[in-house]
């Protein structure tokens, strides 16, 4: 049962911004609720005053930009998941949206509130990385932007101050020749386990790979040196990268034994996960010119 | 605290009603208007037995905030049939077996009704992704799926009739 | 009555309350409200184990909206403690607290919100004491006696001869022995040994018990999801010293069981505080606190097979461990039952069984959908294999060769089996192509079992009114949980009366009206109350016609009911003519009594069983072997039904029992770390989903019209979920020849097992 | 939820077995103490934790008991406390032995944490990662201050 508070709904990011520095640490976005609400319920944390974003016209939408996608923080999971320009031009964003949760959080919960509520076991965090996707925060008077990797610090913590608002996601396009692809694994409600990974194709190489994994440590990571195994490597002579890849990803990921299963479970299925997404990737380059 | 004044339309009735922002829409529902067929299980937006839709869009009613349904309209199980003639999705339910205790029915008629009006044809798969957020303990959904398949047939085909 | 002309009985009618429920009509407790209805809450113990030093509930009491905060020593009752088997339970914890969710201290206030604050102000003092929280450690020497001593209840003739071990935390030790053990092992060419573990669940019926409770004059009423308004009754009266009949306990439809709304939960501390406040109660559990209510028993057995070459079962033996949790509840019948079963359906000469309900610091275990079976059915039945693939038989061929038969004894004195085993297992392995081809990497596995069925010792009384307008009113105890109870038993008294199936309606459970009931659970109420209610159907029916044979002028005898009338010769005359005709008015009515009492006899139990609920399953996989996850492609389940009153009802209990099967099978199961639940909801507690429906289930319907109940039926609430764990888990075996026997078969556990083979270590079961 | 870390600290055994009696400075190894008060020497102290996870904020009044010492390699504490803001509670056993190495003494923290009542519900994981996190924090603090000071 919820215990009462303020609503306050601002028209503009600024009177947003200003309401949050008055109300410091007493005051909470509140956008989708679908993880907030939950909490809050279960008497975990409470907040004298929700900061509603969705009276702040603009940050709801899905916008392509000369081949870059441009995500309004408040647009829903089921926004992304049926846009048209998404299934076409970011077939995997739209796949992995398809499976967050379930219906009826897809058609609440927004980008913003997912990112930005950082539950270890979430999946937008960990795919667009792999996208170079950036963050855009704005507060009253001045607006920054991050590389999406950088919004996670710990578990349900991002990098935003108190003022600040996550207004909108660019996930800028992948080269030719390239694909993304996003497998996770798991029983439970969330998910236990999330790998991404993102290959560019050129000359029959590996021009580029991007991995990163989630839901097995704090936060989502870019798995950088994982990365470096495969890149350069004729497209044909992955096998043994992909394992070394998949066994250097699997420690980077600074598994715990939970709920979820082992740490040395989840070690193993990040190099599981890691192979499959990577032959899905290539298999949908190969499929068409450009994904 | 700031109440929130707001008109709502509940299965085709005008509500003008006063909430605080800490109402859940379930409260609002059963409380309020006692449209009792909207059930509370899990109370964490994962079982679906209070599945109600807010812009014919399915929703977790626990957990969706009531003053959100301002200027909106709100469908519950109770707003489907007309009279005594039932709606296809409850005609499917009937026939097939597809309930059994029925505290998860509402709910699951409810996604079922969102499921067919944005796919008129789901396969069997879609039908089970769409519906992996509806918990049922009874019938091991066997019955439930070839309910939901049966509704979209006819419903898809019938040209007449109250395929709403 | 053969079964072609049965013209309502064996039909798939539409079920009574359908209608209500896709329409949202349908109300249970949880919807109900009175005026002045006050609101309950419960402080419940962190700990599993301390010692109550004080009960600090000022601050609690003074909050806004309260009307009582009560701990044990306050709730005005004449005794605290209740339970089926023992009186072990108290209704708030009294000087110690024994699990972790224990209910401690219930505020009551105006309203929930104003409960729920409250109750953040509750305080306890409390000094830790060791907590044993597993079997093992409660039956360690040095464990602690949970309950020092324990007074039977004395409320069930079967629990009057409880064995618990003085000066242990065993609670009720159930053996049986027969032939010669070492002249069997001696013989044997086989002797095969292994230790399988069933975890701990939670039922998570999607309806958490709810009760709401009134005191009025110097009686009381309840409306509660309880499965056993009868029992329930009882214990109330025993708690306030009431006569039985100033005590009404109501139930209307509930939403799920499972055996979870078994006997007596949370209806004391409501009526207490309803007594206390001079106010309705409500008092509604959510779904962790469910959790924190009742389980189902985690269950270990060291199982030992003595075979010869050819595959005959020549002896077996079963050590059978329950964990009961803190209070007994009706786990001493759940261990005797599983004991009693656990040797499996066959014709073995020599067994020795010995099965321990041991107290434990978690949550209380109780009745559970199957009663034992599945948790001994998973050993026994994996034993199976594991004894055809060191003979090198067929796993069908050597259950068909050991399945006692039709008339054979299992237990002298316990009713011979009523059913034709052999049948249903072959026809299930038809319906899985068990001698088809198999695609490369996938398995095939089948199991069998069987539980004597409906209850033991339970009795039935049922009425039925025949009203002046011929509309017919069945009075019948059985609780309708969504099993279809009431739409059975109004085909059986349309089709025993002769009236239109639309004209009978089956009144909810109201101990102030409808007779008495040993309760609806084991299977047994379409089968005994239907008994009841046919019985009561006849008796109406007989009078009706001595009336219509005065008005009609003809023999009784010569007369028969079809469709509501009586028809003689040209002269026909409808039943509700017959009944205002008698009574010159427009009033008046006919009224049946039907009740069903179990024979005598000397069975193992104690009592001869009913029925004989026999159960099959088989079950096609493949294997993910990188990730271990098994992934279920075809499942089929036979359930000998004798005769299906309600074909459709029947496959769906069927449908439904075997997806509560795969759940332990594959992923469900109650975390306990140190008698801490860990997932005590749905977000970490994985229930069955959509998705987890196999491209295939099967259920086959086996009808020979052989059992007891009304028109040769048999119940079928129970045998689905019995072989879906080991019809699954020698599929995998046969697949990829790793054999598992803890469950659930998670991925990672059979990743591990496939690791531990290949890396050539001994897989862990064949020692 | 048992958590186990050593590290070896480059000091004598009885600097650090002496370090574990120095009260106000262990006390300033726990992740977020304060008020570390001792009740009865060697015996009871009291001490508050705050620490939080994100948003989630936890305030505990913790009771430190001594359960067992043998002098100079094993001290046994229990310590627990309730935050009644969040409904949560804690315990922890914690069993820290001290045994020569060859580059001074080896000091083992085995910690049982269990947080209980709604707070346990945040989720499995997110208290395991907390719990780790605490004692390698502490283990390390203390090598730290030893190690400084000699």
């Amino acid at each position: 049962m919820l215990r009462p508070f303020e609503l306050s709904e601002p028209t503009s990011v600024a009177e947003a911004s200003e309401l949050l520095a008055r109300h410091g640490d007493a005051a909470r976005i509140y956008a989708g609720g679908t993880e907030l609400i939950l909490v809050m319920k279960e008497g975990l944390v409470h907040y004298e005053h929700l900061v509603n974003v969705k009276t702040i016209p603009g940050l709801a939408g899905v916008r392509l930009d000369a081949g870059t996608l441009r995500l309004g923080a408040a647009t829903s999971h089921r926004a992304r998941e049926r846009d048209p320009l998404v299934r076409q031009h970011f077939p995997a964003v739209a796949r992995m949206e398809a499976d967050v949760a379930n219906v009826r959080v897809r058609e609440v919960g927004t980008l913003g509130g997912n990112l930005c509520f950082a539950e270890p076991h979430a999946d937008p965090g960990t795919l667009l990385q792999v996208f170079d996707a950036t963050a855009r925060i704005e507060k009253k008077g001045s607006a920054r932007t991050i590389p999406l990797e950088g919004l996670f610090v710990g578990p349900f913590e991002t990098c935003l101050e108190g003022d600040e608002l996550l207004t909108e996601i660019v996930v800028p396009p992948l080269p030719s020749r390239s694909a993304a692809a996003y497998l996770k694994f798991g029983f439970l409600e969330r998910p236990s386990v999330g790998v991404a990974v993102a290959v560019t194709l050129d000359d029959g190489h590996v021009a580029d790979a991007r991995i990163a994994v989630g839901c097995v440590g704090p936060v989502p990571r870019r798995m950088r040196e994982a990365e470096a195994e495969l890149r350069g490597k004729p497209r044909t002579e992955t096998g043994a990268a992909l394992a070394t890849a998949g066994r250097i990803a699997g420690r980077a990921a600074d598994a715990i034994t939970d709920l979820h299963g082992s740490a040395e479970y989840k070690e193993h299925l990040v190099g599981v996960l890691l192979r499959r997404a990577w032959d899905q990737a290539l298999a949908a380059i190969d499929g068409s010119p450009r994904r | 605290m700031k109440e929130i004044a707001m008109t709502v339309i509940v299965n085709g009735d005008k509500h003008d009603l006063t909430v605080p922002p800490h109402e859940t829409l379930i409260e609002c529902l059963r409380d309020r208007l006692g449209l009792l067929g909207v059930k509370k299980s899990c109370d964490v937006q994962v079982c679906g037995t209070c599945t109600v839709l807010l812009d014919d869009r399915p929703v977790s009613a626990c957990t969706v905030l009531a003053f959100e349904a301002r200027g909106r309209s709100v469908r519950t199980i109770e707003g489907l049939a007309r009279g005594d003639d039932l709606h296809p999705v409850q005609e499917a339910f009937v026939e097939h077996g597809a309930l059994q205790c029925g505290f998860c029915t509402p709910g699951m008629i409810m996604a079922t009704v969102a499921l067919i009006n944005e796919n008129p044809r789901p396969t069997a798969d879609e039908v089970k992704h769409y519906m992996r957020g509806n918990i049922c303990r009874c019938t091991g959904y066997k019955r439930i799926l070839e309910a939901i398949l049966d509704a979209s047939r006819r419903m898809s085909g019938a040209s007449a009739g109250n395929g709403r | 009555m053969a079964a072609d002309r049965l013209t309502v009985v064996g039909r798939a009618v539409p079920r009574l309350d359908a209608r209500d429920k896709v329409t949202g009509a349908a109300r249970y407790v949880s919807d109900l409200a009175l005026p002045g209805l006050a609101h309950a809450r419960v402080w419940r113990s962190p700990v599993p184990h301390a010692r109550i030093i004080e009960t600090l509930t000022e601050r609690a009491a003074a909050a806004p909206g309260v009307l009582a905060v009560c701990a044990a020593a306050d709730l005005p009752v004449k005794r605290l403690y209740f339970g089926p088997a023992y009186r072990d339970q108290p209704i708030l914890a009294h000087e110690v607290i024994r699990y972790a969710g224990e209910p401690v201290v219930a505020v009551v206030a105006d309203t929930e919100r104003h409960a729920q604050a409250a109750l953040a102000l509750v305080d306890v003092r409390y000094e830790e004491l060791p907590a044993a929280t597993s079997a093992e450690q409660a039956l360690a020497g040095n464990a602690s006696l949970i309950h020092p001593e324990i007074e039977r209840a004395g409320h069930f003739r079967d629990l009057s001869g409880l064995r618990p071990i003085p000066g242990t935390n065993v609670c009720q030790h159930y053996a049986y022995q027969r032939g010669d053990l070492a002249h069997a092992l001696e013989d044997a060419d086989l002797v095969v040994e292994g230790v399988y573990r069933y975890p701990a669940l939670s039922h998570h019926a999607l309806e958490p018990h709810c009760v709401v409770a009134r005191v009025d004059g110097d009686g009381l009423t309840v409306w509660a999801t309880t499965q056993h308004p009868f029992p329930v009754r009882r214990e109330l009266a025993d708690v306030f010293d009431l006569p039985l009949a100033a005590v009404q306990v109501v139930v209307p439809l509930i939403g799920g069981a499972f055996g979870g709304k078994c006997y007596t939960k949370t209806e004391p501390l409501a009526a207490a505080l309803a007594a206390r406040v001079r106010r309705p109660v409500r008092l509604a559990l959510s779904m962790e606190e469910n959790a924190r209510t009742i389980t189902r028993h985690a269950v270990s057995v060291v199982i030992k097979t003595a075979v010869t070459r050819d595959g005959t079962l020549l002896a077996r033996e079963c050590d059978v461990v329950l964990d009961t949790g803190a209070y007994a509840d009706i786990g001493p019948r759940v261990a005797t039952k599983a004991g009693y079963r656990a040797p499996g359906p066959y014709r073995i000469p020599t067994l020795r069984i010995d099965a321990k309900c041991v107290y434990t610091n978690n949550v209380p275990a109780g009745a559970y959908r199957g009663y034992g079976v599945p948790q001994v059915t998973w050993a026994g039945e994996s034993q199976m294999d594991v004894i055809a693939e060191r003979l090198g038989l067929d796993p069908l061929a050597l259950r068909l060769k050991n399945l006692l038969k039709r008339g054979e004894e299992y237990v002298a004195g316990d009713t011979p089996i009523d059913g034709d085993l052999a049948e249903g297992l072959e026809q299930t392995a038809r319906a899985v192509g068990w001698t088809a081809p198999l695609a490369r990497g996938r398995g095939r596995g089948l199991a069998c079992a069987m539980k004597d069925g409906g209850g033991t010792h339970s009795t039935s009384t049922a009425i039925v009114r025949i009203n002046a307008d011929g509309s017919v009113d069945v009075l019948a105890g059985s609780v309708e949980a969504g099993q279809g109870i009431r739409t059975a038993l109004a085909q059986i008294t349309a089709e025993t009366l002769g009236v239109p199936f639309a004209s009978v309606v089956v009144a909810a459970p109201d101990t102030s009206v409808t007779p008495y009931d040993w309760g609806t659970s084991a299977s047994r109420s379409t089968t005994i109350m239907g008994l009841a209610v046919q019985e009561a159907a006849r008796d109406a029916r007989e009078q009706v016609l001595i009336l219509a044979a005065t008005l009609l002028d003809a023999e009784a005898s010569m007369l028969t009911i079809r469709d509501g009338a009586i028809a003689h010769g040209d002269r026909a005359m409808t039943v509700a003519e017959v009944i205002s005709g008698h009574y010159g008015l427009v009033g008046g009515e006919v009224t049946g009594v039907g009740s069903f009492v179990p024979g005598k006899s000397s069975g193992s139990l104690g009592g001869a069983t009913v029925f004989w609920e026999s159960g099959m399953g088989a079950a096609e996989v493949d294997v993910d072997r990188e990730t271990g996850a098994i992934e279920l492609l075809k499942y089929i389940s036979a359930a000998d039904v004798g005769q299906a009153i309600n074909p459709r009802e029947c496959a769906a209990q069927d449908e439904g029992a075997a997806m509560q099967g795969i759940g332990p099978a594959l992923f469900e199961a109650r975390v306990n770390d140190a008698g801490q639940l860990v997932n005590p909801g749905l977000i970490d507690y994985r229930v069955p989903a959509f998705t987890d429906l196999p491209p295939t289930l099967e259920t086959v319907l086996i009808e020979n019209a052989d059992g007891p109940g009304p028109f040769g039926a048999k119940g079928v609430g129970e045998s689905g979920t019995f072989c879906v764990a080991p019809a699954i888990g020698s599929a995998l075996t046969q697949a990829t020849g790793v054999r598992l026997t803890e469950l659930p078969m998670t991925p990672e556990r059979v990743w591990r097992a496939l690791r531990d083979a290949e890396r050539g270590s001994l897989p862990p079961t064949l020692k | 939820m048992k958590v186990e870390r050593e590290v070896t600290i480059a000091a004598p055994r009885e600097t650090v077995w002496d370090f574990l009696w120095d009260v106000p400075r262990l006390a300033g190894c726990i992740p977020g103490a304060r008020d570390v008060r001792t009740i009865e020497e060697r015996k009871t102290y009291t001490a508050v934790v705050a620490d939080k996870v994100g948003p989630f904020k936890v305030q505990f009044p913790l009771t430190i008991e001594v359960v067992d010492v043998q002098a100079p390699e094993r001290l046994r504490v229990r310590a627990n406390g309730r935050d009644t803001a969040v409904d949560g509670l804690v315990k922890v056993d914690l069993d820290v032995t001290v045994t020569p190495a060859e580059t001074g003494t080896a000091l083992k923290v085995a910690a049982d944490i269990s947080v209980l009542g709604k707070l346990g519900t945040l989720g499995h994981s997110v208290i395991v990662r907390k719990g780790t996190d605490i004692v390698d924090r502490f283990a390390q603090a203390v090598r730290a201050q030893l190690e400084a000071k000699a």
